[in-house]
């Protein structure tokens, strides 16, 4: 259980040359078991009080109730595909949650529950898998940047941003998402290499849900875990049960506050499941048995909190009703806000493609002009 | 029999590992899932995984070993998932995969397959839909293909593996399920031949990969009107078949580019370039281009308004017309 | 005085550094080193290595962690050593610094400038003397600026970087040391605008970087024969001034467009098709391209047969003229 | 003096999941001291007899002398640039050496040393700086493929072999070779994640000079070591003394031999020093002092090696006299081969671009040909 993550504690100041103080532990930390019991440990006490053990638990009910609208609308033909953070809950939400409200989050494309904790319209998010528009939310009124579809890339511009932070000046830190088949690519490579050179308060978070699409993580490493690759950067590599809303805050946020002391980037590896389908175009029966969907369903992140809660006392039927009212009405929102939403309009398309533009694209406008008014003529 | 596109390229793909143990196949997913696209369905099951086999997430590694492979003496044949995710190998295909037969003077070969689901219209989310043609075209080292037909597709394919040079072989996803009426296997025109799809007098149009089906149908469209369109398939990108362009200029006096991807510097810039060059005298009008738009591929919703459509290529051909 | 191009970027870098402290300016041996072609020369000490620094050596890295920047709210400059080099880099550049802004509706800008040497005709090794040019016209979201005096170095240079559009800048290598007598600072035409050269009646040329000087040099040669070229200097590639191009051909009737770069899908291709759209009737002969072979760069030692000089420009207008 | 290397030795089965097996040693494998004086290293016994001790030497004096012929060939004009590997020679001899006939060479740009082990012939290698063709050797006649500039490309090449070399059955290593710098590229890290995946035999060695042109190495990792890298692809990280031609050719043989029983790939780090610019073209003056190179000097491998002959009297006057005149012999067959060669046939340009031409260059051919058939007119 839970051995201690060295090397991420401020006071250890052991040079990199000590490498055995920064290689991940054996067992990633869990302070909370599936079946909801808590284990104390002294390396990661908990700076949360009742009202945010519940926010937590809020957090991912409301998730996974917009998550599952989601793929609703999807099969109603509303949205053209959607990728699922089903499982993923309490990674997502326990480590966005770990940062300040200045702090910005860099994700990729399944991270519904951090930018719900984030307050991002989730109505807004989901017009990139309508295809309304590429995105619809301004990053700057959450400091939660565009979802990024080309896998691994964005760890590359949380890397320069935590740069831009710390050669600013500002108590700034950022946070990156990507998957375990991510960590194969070799932007997040580079990222690591100049997050580590430049002590870039940049935190690297792989959600490590054991595929990548149908590919096993056995086909993307070899190393012990994915953590060891942190040491080859110079940063910690930490990991923590990922399902464990608890053990995955206490372990984001000690490196979080590490890297806004200065001390520098860090890497965690949360042990988690893709209990969905990678995307609702893809069939998973084709390369994992319902016996292992199974399995995983047992260490759902949603149900140990609720036990967890309820063995505190911090749980009882109002609260539930209060909570699934919540959900209901952000997925109730989220529905109206998708079906059949506008298609927007196509002139728009030469609208955003330069700031400062040069006028070269008016024979194309025109053009595209008279096809939709001939076609509104037509019809 | 009804055969698909990517039931095609499938058995060509099949059949080449089955007539030579040194063809391999590997990408993202190709294995267990047989490919995003079902395109290598079967092929892990039938070859083992030695053979046929998924890579770490990392497509400048697939290319980069594809070339080790290929040196070694296999001929792999590696799947980009995507038009938009083949970027990260731009390295290995440009300055290596390109370019080292050449800077070997010849003692290096690199039977090189690789394959690029392309093009958009399946209202996919973004960097699912691009045309990046143009740039394999302007790299000189490559040989590029793509296939506009289900009979193309098993025969390009396999003259792509037997080819002993880098193929890329660009397969127009949104026609992955457009049937043809063919027993495979097949062997059709030379693969780096441009074909006439149609017979016309008044103007050719030139097309490639998803908008054969769209050029025929424009054509389809045009001869209710009175006018007789030459469609022509350009097949291979790289080379490009100029005396065959220049003929049907030559017979029709007009052309029109048909491509997806952005005009400027797609592939209509160079045909146009080489009629006028070519076909100077000839030409009654300049040659026009219904192409995607000078912008990023746009949202799925919108798709329809960008892409090149009959309606787009009939502007051209009243614009051509009334010079 | 005398400038070199050199000395003219290097100097607006400084100002520009001077005028915002939001400028910054990094990549390999920028720092100390100044760059391989000293062209960041005294950067680092002026402005510290908080503003002008070494990166690893990581070209996805180095424009991955410009955009990052960018969205915090820098000004960064990024090299990228070689035009060969800039390989590795290209899905940060085609997926992200090209679209972004678009993809986020104009919320995030992305005032990022990456600086490119490029093309031959210094003897170097291999991937040193590219002309990468295409690629990134091509990609729809960037502006692709080369300047082709010292004068337009600095000038375009300070454009650049108070460009909020992403902008890739090309640097003609070879004519790093050219000079010119001419005080900084200095203010040319705005960069997006072509500008004629030397005014001439027969034909046009069309050439930017490196290729200004030997457009130059070939119209001096014509005129000893008596054909007076006019030379249009294109400068900004993307956007591409087309009414300038259309405006110089129907002055002339002719035109002939040089570049380094491989012909097919060179700028060649494009410049060739919109002046046969747009000024059809003006055209006495086919537009020609005066270009580098549709083979890889060669060897240092043959670069001179490959690259297009005086006498190939002549070719082309004496074809030119035989129409 | 030289920690043991765990991890590398057929004998230790333990699982990766034991990460302190796999992490490098404090202090690089060193068997020859700067003096020369040798430590016995039970984990690195010497298979080498007295004629290839000697041979080794042999091979670093004939390195050292054509290397200084190609100095001076460019300073003459006769390469537009070269990159020296002075300095280097115990790195590269050792470790070329330690391979088997069969087995594979991926150099980058700098591997004179590895590519006079393996018969290479130095002044068509040289072609490629003088310009006269891109490259100039047949691959398959030594084992040893092109030259390769686009920084760590290589690796992947190598890495691509050697699994079809398994795939195939067949005994073969292969051996990349890259810079201190080369390792913050993407490629590497890709080539070591398919490397580990795929057990494939291959040794990534790097050599660690100290440099990427100007960038020290605090600028391109904060890691410990550039061998900590290792771990994050489950093989191990090995250390040298790069300047040791014995300790060298010890730990590069132990991983070769390794990865050719099926045991996987292994990653060596060589330390040493790059004695010369960068390349012809750089001035190292400008970013280094001149005591930090007379400093590193005194490590030089060649020295070294030959006190460590003379102690064993397997070095005398003759010896010396027949090596240099060999040296000689070959640099002065370099300089003949290279100095006012032929620059080549331009029409050869169309020739090798594809194997299978189509035909499509044929006007353009025309055009040269015409060009240089009024060249010749004029002149
Ligand atoms: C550069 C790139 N290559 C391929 C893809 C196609 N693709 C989308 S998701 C995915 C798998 C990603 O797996 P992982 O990183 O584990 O993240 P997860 O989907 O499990 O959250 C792939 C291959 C892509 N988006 N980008
Ligand atoms: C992809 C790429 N980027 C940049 C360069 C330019 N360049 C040539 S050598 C070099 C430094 C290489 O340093 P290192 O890897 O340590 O090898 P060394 O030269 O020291 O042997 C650089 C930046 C290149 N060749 N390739
Ligand atoms: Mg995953
Ligand atoms: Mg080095």
């Amino acid at each position: 259980m839970g051995r201690t993550v060295t090397g991420v504690d401020s006071s250890d100041e052991g040079p990199p040359g000590d490498p055995h103080g920064w290689l991940p532990p054996d067992e990633p930390v869990s302070l909370l078991d599936p079946d909801g019991s808590y284990h104390e440990d002294p390396e990661h006490p908990l700076d949360l009080d009742d009202e945010q053990l519940r926010e937590l638990y809020r957090l991912m009910v409301v998730t996974r109730k917009v998550d599952r609208e989601a793929i609703n609308l999807q099969r109603q033909g509303q949205l053209g595909v959607y990728a699922s953070c089903l499982g993923q809950e309490a990674a997502q939400v326990a480590s966005a949650y770990a940062l300040g409200a200045d702090d910005w989050i860099f994700p990729s494309y399944r991270e519904l529950g951090a930018a719900l904790v984030r307050q991002v319209d989730a109505a807004g998010l989901l017009h990139l898998y309508r295809g309304t528009w590429l995105s619809d939310h301004d990053p700057y009124a959450h400091n939660f940047a565009l979802m990024s579809i080309p896998i691994g890339t964005q760890a590359l511009h949380a890397t320069g941003f935590a740069m831009g932070a710390k050669l600013d000046g500002a108590s700034i830190v950022t946070l990156t998402y990507y998957g375990d088949g991510g960590t194969s690519e070799g932007d997040p490579h580079e990222a690591m290499t100049f997050a580590g050179v430049n002590d870039a308060p940049v935190v690297f978070f792989v959600q490590n849900n054991q595929y990548a699409i149908s590919v096993p993580l056995d086909r993307q490493t070899a190393a012990p875990t994915l953590a060891h690759k942190a040491i080859g950067y110079g940063m910690p590599g930490l990991r923590c049960d990922g399902n464990d809303v608890l053990g995955t805050y206490a372990v984001t946020r000690r490196a979080v506050e590490r890297a806004r002391r200065g001390e520098g980037p860090a890497f965690i590896e949360a042990m988690t499941y893709r209990m969905e389908a990678h995307t609702t175009s893809d069939d998973p029966t084709r390369y994992r048995t319902k016996e292992e969907r199974e399995e995983a369903a047992k260490t759902d992140p949603i149900a140990r909190m609720k036990n967890f809660l309820t063995a505190r006392d911090l749980y009882d039927d109002e609260l539930e009703r209060e909570i699934d009212e919540q959900a209901q009405e952000l997925a109730t929102y989220v529905r109206d806000g998708i079906y059949d939403a506008d298609h927007g309009d196509p002139m728009e398309l030469f609208e955003h493609v330069y700031v400062e533009p040069e006028g070269h694209f008016e024979d194309q406008a025109a053009q595209l002009r008279a096809e939709l008014d001939s076609a509104g003529e037509g019809s | 029999m009804a055969v698909t596109l990517a039931q095609a390229i499938n058995q060509a793909l099949k059949d080449a590992m089955s007539d030579d143990e040194r063809v391999l196949m590997f990408g993202e997913d190709v294995g267990r899932l047989g490919g995003v696209f079902r395109v290598t369905d079967g092929l892990q099951e039938m070859f083992g995984e030695g053979r046929c086999y998924d890579t770490p997430l990392a497509e400048s590694g697939i290319v980069g070993t594809a070339i080790g492979l290929a040196m070694y003496g296999y001929r792999p044949i590696a799947e980009m998932q995507f038009d938009g995710f083949t970027y990260p190998a731009f390295e290995q295909i440009v300055s290596h995969l390109a370019k080292m037969p050449n800077r070997s003077r010849g003692t290096v070969k690199l039977p090189v397959t690789i394959r690029i689901p392309y093009g958009g219209g399946i209202g996919a989310v973004e960097h699912h839909s691009e045309s990046p043609e143009s740039y394999w075209v302007h790299t000189q080292g490559l040989k590029v293909l793509t296939p506009g037909t289900p009979e193309d597709g098993y025969s390009m394919m396999r003259a792509a593996i037997s080819s002993d040079d880098p193929v890329v072989f660009l397969e127009p996803k949104r026609r992955y399920w457009m049937k043809s009426d063919v027993e495979l296997p097949v062997e059709t025109e030379p693969a780096t031949q441009a074909v006439v799809r149609r017979e016309g007098t008044d103007a050719s149009l030139f097309c490639y990969g998803p908008m054969v089906r769209t050029a025929l149908e424009a054509a389809d469209a045009a001869a209710d009107e009175g006018w007789y369109l030459e469609v022509v398939d350009l097949r291979s990108l790289a080379p490009l078949d100029t005396p065959a362009i220049l003929a049907s200029v030559q017979r029709t006096g007009r052309a029109i580019v048909v491509h997806e991807a952005s005009r400027t510097l797609g592939m209509g810039a160079e045909v146009a370039a080489r009629i006028q060059e070519g076909a100077f005298y000839h030409l009654e009008a300049p040659v026009l281009r219904a192409t995607g738009f000078d912008t990023p591929y746009p949202p799925a919703k919108l798709e329809e308004y960008w892409l090149p459509d009959v309606d787009r290529i009939l502007d051209c051909l009243e614009r051509s017309l009334s010079y």
